[in-house]
């Protein structure tokens, strides 16, 4: 008999999904706010779903292909957060744009549930169902806005590169299914840890597998796509891109490389240790040459990679959890950094320059202040939780005795913190370009005023979360 | 008793603090009498000391106030040294600068900074005094450094005047290398002494010899010796020995009263009285005996020579006063410790006076200096010549003056002295005798004799100074004459500084010079048959007389043969030159060198700003690998995928 | 005799021959729409090869898979081709540079 | 009762900072000043109970707090005070409130803003000084960074962007090695508290490897040669109230971190590596001393003058082997560890009030330049008189706390070898060169121009804050035993701790 209670969650949310989608066709643009509130409700079902069947020891359903664990009830979790602050978030800005139409919420939900699927995926099967799942909405969702040609062309461009992303990936796992004759990580694993399991076939579905991996995570040489489609797509999808998609990153490296090729790890750590400094070197250093404020954090998106990569280059549970940690506090400071921009944005002007930002303190000196905290938490300047993230990840790096590593990823950050700064001296200490004042209903000022304060918050008393992440793994 | 000595140093300071902080508030009357009647308490406890020391011989004080600061076992105090030559100098300052007091009331009347520049004189007293009174090393650098500080403020006094602010900047930094030296002696005392007070350091001396310091590498110097020539190069600093004499000329931009007080008199015999106190240390040091002998002889003879071709009256004051000073570090070196103290006090009287007699002059004249704009004012100022006359014969050592026995016994026992360089001292100091005779007869001449050289509207209100200016003239008129005589006898033999003077049995010349003295007119009758110094004196004004009186046309064509001298002479041997293009030139090169080469071009440019230029250019260059092309980007991850597969093969 | 060698070396040969498609081609995007759906196709032989050595159906269902998804990849690619060429009258690859940098 | 001292000196300027800030630069600004100055006020006045409540002899941490912070790291949110950081401590606490009467009216654009960045800079200092736990510690050390560079931003010169991000990255990149450092620290001990680092056990090479990331990290704060040429530009960039701050607390920075981190947890490579250090801070008073010599700006002057006085800060700290290796006993080393402490806590106050007397200055004629004045004396002569005060104060005259710190570090590396001392010395000449130099183009002299004979003297407000600070000096330098004796107890522990091997 099949167990469906840890499947709970996923199947709330399909269930809703196709109830938002028929209310919604019923609807008249002006009655759109209905499936607003209806998708907000859909989430938080949802998330009731993941607490009431939180399994807290690990639980395998659907003939091994599906797994429940408190590792996933969190990240789950958090995957809730990232996609509520995007509907919020980008409610006003739609609106404005009479792009507030009823598909957007929904591929947001469809990308959630691909997410979901990601993370709870216990055969490579159900982890290329939910990567296509996220990855087709999300083409969708770039290409929402049809009137522009740059979202049609940075959406052409996402879809190429990740269609022969997912296609290398499945190559992958075909070498690995023909190597070991099965998709189940845990079998993977054991099939793997037998004396002669790691041969070359299956060192070369490794190196494809770790191109997918790369490829969604945006770490270079795979990292082409993310400045365009960051800059490309209207910026409430460039926010969803840069926030949830990366928990989904976090479960793929996970649940593959960790769970299903940890015996593998000498070999892929030094392909991950090349990823990892060049997503600094390049993620940083090509940051400082940006002038449009969104392709900045895409970069300065690339150069945390780098540093969540560390976290699996250490490999010991630690590490992991501090990667964990990592993503987290980066999702939560990328959908602030996203968010301001929208709070900037108001009809037919998008704040997406840097010159936009100029002389904040003096139009509205509390966003300023958020928007410090923001940028100072991504530099890793304590009291900020960006901090914590670094140095959790650089304790792993250093208990693993990569010590060079550690300084160098602390130099290339050191870099980076320019950029960063530049973004707080046009704010405080230059005059306003642009006078208007800022309007944003208040729901997002609250929210964006506490996802704000949520990173100063975390970083006086990092405790809670810290001990979430280090038990979960 | 100690309630008294803390009276004489607050007394002043008290003063200075009230004269200085409430000046506008009390007045200009308020504050002369304000400071006056600190320096006269102070001046009334000293002599209650001296009686108390002299005449009582109370024993030896040394008691401490408070605790400065304790540092691991180094305990630093505050506190005071109360012997025989304590009660002395103190004595002479709080006189001498009574004086000056009652003195610039007159001299200062109709300057606007009056409050101001008696607040600093009353606190030039309390530094002077805390300088002389101090038991330890810290409070004497104290007193050092404060004296040097106060007599900045006062060469600076009147800070409109560009040679005003220059002179006082160049006398604090040439005080200030001499403290350099001075701090680095202190040092090595604490270092093998562990303590900074005098009572420890003095009796270590013997241990301070032995122990040997590595300085330059391969050499090893004993720890006193080095010791003492760092504090002499204090002394030189402070009692402006060449080379550290180049200030006190320039200092004489600051007004008379405090030439005076500070440059005549109390200041620069600071100096002289740190090595007599020292002398329980210089006298295990032969080398650095040696030492100051040389020097002092080299300054007497040459400043002195310099004293013929000044033509401010000051100026010519300021070099006798080198001179002599150098004759006092003379005595110092030759052992002679209570001949170098005994002349720096009759000094203290003699120049004091023949500065304020300039300063009465230069009042008369309307602020005029160029002696050669002065002449016949014998007939004008009786009081101020007769005062200037006494001066000048006590200067010149005339028979039965001050100057006269306190330079002869001085002579004498350099002449009697064995140590390394007292040949070449005595030659100096007989030399010198000429030399001084010849520019005190000139300043005298050219002042009060000879033709009026005066232009017409000083000479039309030409009058002799008040009362205020020459009630202090003759004040100081008197002891120029008698001082010497009767003060020789207990200071030079009668065992007057043996509680704070040591002088080793074989280096005592004075002892020598006492068995032939029965009493000072023996002394004088002695003098004329022993020593040739009075005929030189003799000679030295006859000289002047014929050069000065006689043929005026002289002096110019002697300058025109021996022009190369002269030049050499005008150029004070070229040492200001030097410092101020060559030293003071190279500093200000090698900091521009420094500043724009090291700091902004190689730190800042090359390695700061250089950097960050570097980090944008790698920028802009890669990021021009991001063509927009979607071929490129999917080569890109190709290329990725093939070098990733290439680094499994491999590493397989 | 046909092993199962051959089979993967086909695959392998039919993977790059799509992937050299993506990066040589410089004319227009529906070639790479192809050169996509050519890779997918690759990866399926491969499955079935190898399900049929193992003689383990898993391989062929999961091809079942990829062609469902392959389908809904096409059709999304489709929609974005339309999209860019109503807004950019053109859909040669050359011409979708605007963002670069 | 216990009272938790040192975290209501952290906590209340923060506090005092948001009040300040929510109150906003509108019409309620001038509330927003009198209530920045109560606070500080008050923090100054609870600072002086950590004075009160001090008992030299007990060693050891004083007012300890300690509540659990991160559990996962174990780290606690622990703080204390011993002789060294006390004194530092209650100066931070005591310019503040200068410095925002110093800026009362002088500040024009959004006031608030600035009082609260003061409050906020004054509290995370404070808690620089009293953190026990490495990780606190290296919180409050970054984070301080953040108000500095708004102050140095907003409110300072021209060229101010410039200079606060070169200060910003200067001191980040220094700060990141400290922190690898630590974790490795935290690695090896597994916990972060200070106490135990000192105590935990380093080969020679751990520790070398240590005390150069430390090195970096302090070098830049102190500042040393060659990584302080980011101090003139922020200095001359930054308002005078960020001057004074910035020379009178952000360099002791430096100084403590040598004392309380490199010394005592790497002793053996502090003793292999001090001849670099000795070298270092010997280049920083000659080299530094030449260079500011030849300034045209008064603030870069003074700036030039801070470094070289710091450069007796590291001289003293690292010149103890040297003393004990060559006289057996501890008489020098004391002296210089003394001669250290005291010298930071003189020149905090010393130059902060030479940065004040250029910003009054500056105020009145908006000119750094030495050639823009001359004879100021003349139309300002209660200033004049502070400034030569002040002038002769940071050319060590006795008499003054200037003199105290230089007096016992010449005597200390005196005991290590001649020439050190002899080098050492030679501030007394150059630091009277060219500070008074600057005096006598500026102060002395015939009335510059009609700028200059336009100025009226010090206001009522400037005069109580420079007569603060000359008390304050004079007092020091007439008696500095409270304060010498303060520290002696901790520096003599200290001494003891350092001499012993780890190896």
């Amino acid at each position: 008999m099949i167990e469906y209670s840890p499947a709970a969650a996923e199947i709330f949310l399909a269930t809703a999904i196709c109830v938002v989608l028929l209310v919604d066709v019923f609807l008249r643009d002006e009655q759109r706010m209905i499936t607003y509130w209806l998708s907000l409700v859909a989430l938080l079902g949802t998330a009731a779903c993941t607490g009431l069947f939180f399994a807290d020891q690990t639980v395998i359903t659907f003939y091994g292909s599906f797994v429940a664990d408190s590792a996933a009830g969190v990240l789950k979790l958090v995957a809730y957060l990232a996609v509520a602050l995007v509907f919020v978030y980008s409610r006003d800005y739609l609106a404005a744009r009479n792009l507030f139409k009823g598909e957007f919420f929904i591929l947001g939900l469809f990308g959630l549930l691909g997410i979901m699927v990601m993370i709870s995926a216990h055969s490579l099967l159900t982890m290329y169902l939910g990567l296509e799942l996220l990855s087709l909405a999300l083409y969708a969702l770039v290409a929402f806005n049809r009137e522009s040609a740059t979202a049609a062309e940075s959406a052409m461009k996402y879809f190429v590169l990740g269609a022969i992303a997912s296609g290398t990936l499945l190559y992958g796992i075909s070498l690995l299914y023909g190597v070991t004759g099965t998709l189940e990580i845990t079998e993977l694993a054991e099939r793997l840890s037998e004396p002669d399991g790691m041969d070359i076939t299956a060192l070369v579905g490794l190196a494809f597998i770790v191109v997918g991996v790369a490829f969604k995570f945006g770490a270079v040489p795979f990292h082409m796509w993310v400045p365009d489609v960051y800059q490309g797509a209207p910026t409430p999808v460039t926010l969803f891109i840069g926030s949830a998609p990366k928990i989904a990153a976090f479960a793929l490296a996970w649940r593959v490389l960790v769970e299903g090729l940890g015996d593998a790890h000498s070999s892929w750590q030094g392909m991950l240790i090349v990823l990892s400094i060049l997503s600094l070197a390049i993620g940083n250093v090509v940051a400082i040459a940006q002038t449009n404020l969104k392709r900045m954090l895409a970069y300065s998106t690339i150069s945390h990679v780098g540093f969540i990569l560390m976290g699996f280059i250490a490999g010991t549970d630690d590490a992991l959890s501090a990667a964990l940690f990592y993503t987290v506090s980066y999702v939560i400071m990328a959908a602030a950094a996203f968010g301001m921009i929208l709070l900037l944005s108001r009809e037919g002007f998008e704040a997406e320059q840097l010159e936009d930002f100029k002389g904040l303190n003096a139009r509205s000196p509390w966003f300023a202040f958020v928007m410090l905290m923001i940028m100072f938490s991504m530099a890793g300047v304590p009291p900020f939780i960006g901090f914590y993230a670094k140095l959790l990840v650089l304790g792993g790096l250093i208990e693993a005795g990569l010590l060079w590593l550690a300084i160098l990823g602390v130099i290339l950050a050191v870099v980076g913190a320019f950029y960063y700064l530049r973004v707080v001296w046009y704010m405080y200490f230059a005059d306003p370009v642009d006078e208007a004042p800022i309007v944003a209903p208040g729901s997002m000022r609250v929210v964006i005023s506490v996802n704000g304060l949520g990173l100063l918050a975390l970083g006086v008393f990092p405790g809670f979360l810290l001990d979430l992440c280090v038990r979960v793994l | 008793m100690e309630s008294i000595y803390l009276g004489i140093v607050i007394a002043p300071l008290a003063a200075a603090i009230v004269a200085g902080l409430f000046g506008s508030r009390i007045g200009r009357a308020g504050a002369h009498s304000v400071t006056i009647a600190g320096v006269a308490i102070s001046f009334v406890l000293s002599l209650v000391v001296l009686k108390d020391v002299v005449i009582d011989g109370a024993a030896v004080f040394n008691g401490t106030v408070y605790t400065w600061a304790a540092v691991g076992d180094i305990r630093m105090e505050i506190g005071f040294l109360v012997d025989h030559l304590t009660a002395l100098m103190i004595t002479v300052v709080t006189f001498v600068s009574l004086a000056v007091h009652v003195y610039t009331i007159g001299y200062m009347a109709d300057d606007p900074g009056y409050q101001r520049f008696f607040s600093y004189i009353s606190l030039f007293t309390f530094a002077m005094l805390m300088l002389v009174m101090s038991n330890n090393f810290l409070q004497l650098f104290f007193g050092w450094e404060a004296v040097g500080v106060v007599s900045y403020l006062l060469i600076g006094f009147w800070f409109k005047r560009p040679t005003a602010i220059f002179a006082n900047l160049k006398a604090f930094l040439v005080n200030r290398v001499g403290d350099f030296g001075f701090l680095l002696g202190i040092a090595a005392i604490v270092l093998h002494t562990g303590s900074l007070d005098y009572a420890t350091a003095f009796a270590g001396a013997q241990l301070l010899d032995a122990e040997s310091i590595e300085v330059l590498s391969g050499t090893q110097w004993s720890v006193l010796t080095l010791a003492c020539i760092c504090l002499f190069i204090g002394a030189m600093g402070k009692s402006a020995q060449v080379p550290l004499h180049v200030w006190l000329p320039d200092s004489m931009e600051g007004p008379t009263p405090i030439s005076a007080l500070i440059h005549a008199a109390t200041m620069v015999t600071a100096g002289i009285f740190m090595v007599a106190r020292m002398s329980p240390l210089f006298e295990y040091s032969e080398i650095a005996l040696s030492v100051v002998l040389i020097v002092g002889a080299t300054t007497a003879i040459l400043t002195g020579l310099l004293g013929i071709v000044q033509n401010d009256i000051k100026r010519v004051v300021a070099y006798s006063t080198l001179s002599q000073l150098g004759y006092m570090t003379v005595a110092l070196g030759a052992s002679a410790y209570a001949a170098g103290i005994f002349h720096l006090m009759t000094h203290a009287f003699f120049k004091a006076l023949l500065f304020l007699a300039a300063g009465s002059v230069i009042i008369g004249l309307h602020h005029e200096q160029d002696m050669r704009r002065m002449g016949g004012l014998r007939r004008h100022m009786p009081i101020t010549y007769w005062t200037a006359l006494i001066g000048t014969l006590a200067l010149v050592g005339f028979p039965g003056f001050s100057g006269f026995f306190s330079k002869d016994a001085l002579i004498e026992a350099v002449h009697a002295s064995t140590a390394f360089g007292a040949g070449f001292a005595y030659w100096c100091v007989l030399l010198g005798v000429f030399v001084t005779a010849l520019y005190s007869f000139r300043l005298l001449f050219l002042v009060f004799h000879g033709e009026e050289r005066i232009d017409a509207d000083a000479k039309a209100h030409l009058h002799e100074s008040p009362a205020v200016v020459w009630v202090p003239l003759v004040a100081l008129a008197i002891p120029s004459v008698l001082i010497g005589w009767y003060t020789i006898e207990p200071l030079l033999f009668g065992g007057f500084f043996t509680d704070s003077l040591v002088v080793l049995a074989e280096h005592d010349v004075l002892h020598e010079v006492g068995e032939e003295f029965e009493g000072p007119a023996a002394f004088v009758l002695h003098a004329f048959s022993a020593s040739p110094a009075i005929y030189l004196a003799l000679a030295g004004a006859v000289v002047a007389w014929v050069l000065y009186l006689l043929r005026p046309e002289l002096p110019g064509r002697i300058a025109q043969r021996f022009a190369p001298v002269h030049r050499l002479l005008v150029n004070k041997y070229y040492f200001d030159w030097f410092n101020e293009n060559v030293l003071a030139g190279a500093t200000r090169g090698l900091g521009r060198l420094l500043w724009g080469v090291g700091d902004r071009a190689v730190i800042d440019g090359a390695l700061v700003n250089g950097s960050a230029r570097g980090v944008a250019i790698l920028a802009l260059i890669v990021r021009r690998v991001q063509s927009g092309y979607l071929y490129h980007y999917a080569f890109a991850m190709v290329i990725g995928l093939a070098a990733l597969i290439g680094w499994l093969v491999i590493r397989s | 005799m046909v092993t199962v060698a051959h089979y993967l070396v086909l695959a392998a040969v039919l993977f790059s021959v799509s992937v050299a498609g993506i990066f040589i081609n410089r004319r227009n995007v529906i070639v790479l729409l192809m050169c996509i759906e050519l890779m997918l196709l690759a990866v399926n032989f491969n499955f079935i090869a190898f399900s049929r050595l193992l003689g383990d159906t898993l391989g062929q269902v999961f091809v079942f898979f990829i062609l469902t998804v392959a389908a809904a990849e096409a059709a999304i690619g489709l929609a974005i081709l339309v999209v860019l060429f109503r807004n950019t009258r053109s859909i040669n690859v050359d011409d979708m540079d605007t963002l670069k940098g | 009762m216990y009272v938790p001292l040192l975290s209501i000196c952290i906590w209340l300027p923060i506090a005092g900072a948001i009040a300040v800030l929510l109150l906003g630069s509108g019409q309620r600004a001038e509330l927003a000043r009198r209530v920045a100055l109560g606070v500080s006020v008050a923090t100054f006045v609870v600072a002086i109970h950590l004075y009160i409540g001090f008992y030299p002899e007990y060693v050891g941490m004083h007012f300890v707090e300690r509540l659990p912070w991160i559990g996962a790291f174990n780290a606690f949110y622990a703080l204390g005070v011993d002789g060294i950081s006390m004194p530092l401590i209650l100066l931070t606490a005591f310019l503040t409130p200068l410095v925002i009467i110093a800026g009362w009216e002088v500040i024009k654009t959004r006031p608030a803003q600035y009082f609260a960045a003061f409050l906020l800079l004054e509290g995370l200092m404070i808690g620089v000084f009293a953190a026990l736990d490495a990780l606190l510690f290296y919180v409050f050390w970054e984070a301080m960074l953040v108000p500095m560079f708004i102050i140095i931003g907003v409110w300072g010169g021209e060229r101010r962007v410039y200079a606060t991000v070169k200060f910003f990255l200067y001191t980040f990149l220094g700060s990141v090695f400290m922190l690898v450092a630590l974790i490795y620290l935290y690695q090896q001990s597994g916990s972060y508290s200070i106490q135990t680092f000192h105590e935990l056990p380093l080969g020679m090479n751990e520790q070398v490897l240590i005390f150069l990331a430390f090195l970096i990290a302090f070098a830049v704060k102190v500042p040393m040669w060659p990584v302080h040429t980011w101090l003139p530009d922020a200095h001359v960039e930054a308002p005078t109230g960020g001057s004074v701050i910035l020379a009178a607390v952000l360099l002791k920075m430096g100084g403590y971190g040598f004392i309380r981190f490199s010394l005592p947890i790497t002793p053996d490579a502090s003793q292999s590596l001090a001849w670099l250090m000795i070298g270092l801070s010997l280049v920083a008073i000659v080299y530094i001393a030449f260079v500011a010599l030849v300034q045209k700006d008064m603030k870069k002057l003074i700036a030039y003058s801070s470094i070289a006085h710091m450069g007796f800060v590291t001289l003293g700290f690292f010149v103890i082997f040297a003393t004990i290796a060559n006289t057996q006993d501890e008489a020098g080393a004391m002296l210089a560890l003394q001669g250290g402490m005291v010298q930071m806590i003189s020149h905090g106050l010393i130059s902060g009030a030479l940065f004040l007397c250029v910003g009054v200055m500056y105020d009145r004629l908006h000119s750094r330049e030495i050639s823009a004045y001359g004879g100021v004396a003349n139309t300002m002569p209660k200033f004049a008189a502070f400034v030569v005060l002040f002038a002769l104060a940071n050319a060590g005259l006795p008499g003054t706390s200037g003199f105290v710190g230089e007096f016992f570090v010449i005597l200390g590396s005196f005991h290590a070898s001649f020439w050190l001392a002899f080098t050492a010395a030679t501030i007394l000449v150059f630091g009277a060169a060219y500070t008074l130099w600057m005096v006598k183009r500026v102060i002395f002299g015939e009335v510059g121009n009609d700028g200059v004979a336009a100025l009226e003297d010090v206001g009522r407000r400037e005069f109580f804050v420079l007569g603060t600070l000359a008390v304050s000096v004079l007092v020091l330098g007439v008696w500095p035993d409270p304060l010498v004796e303060a520290m002696d107890e901790t520096l003599r522990q200290l001494l003891v701790h350092v001499m012993q091997s780890k190896l």
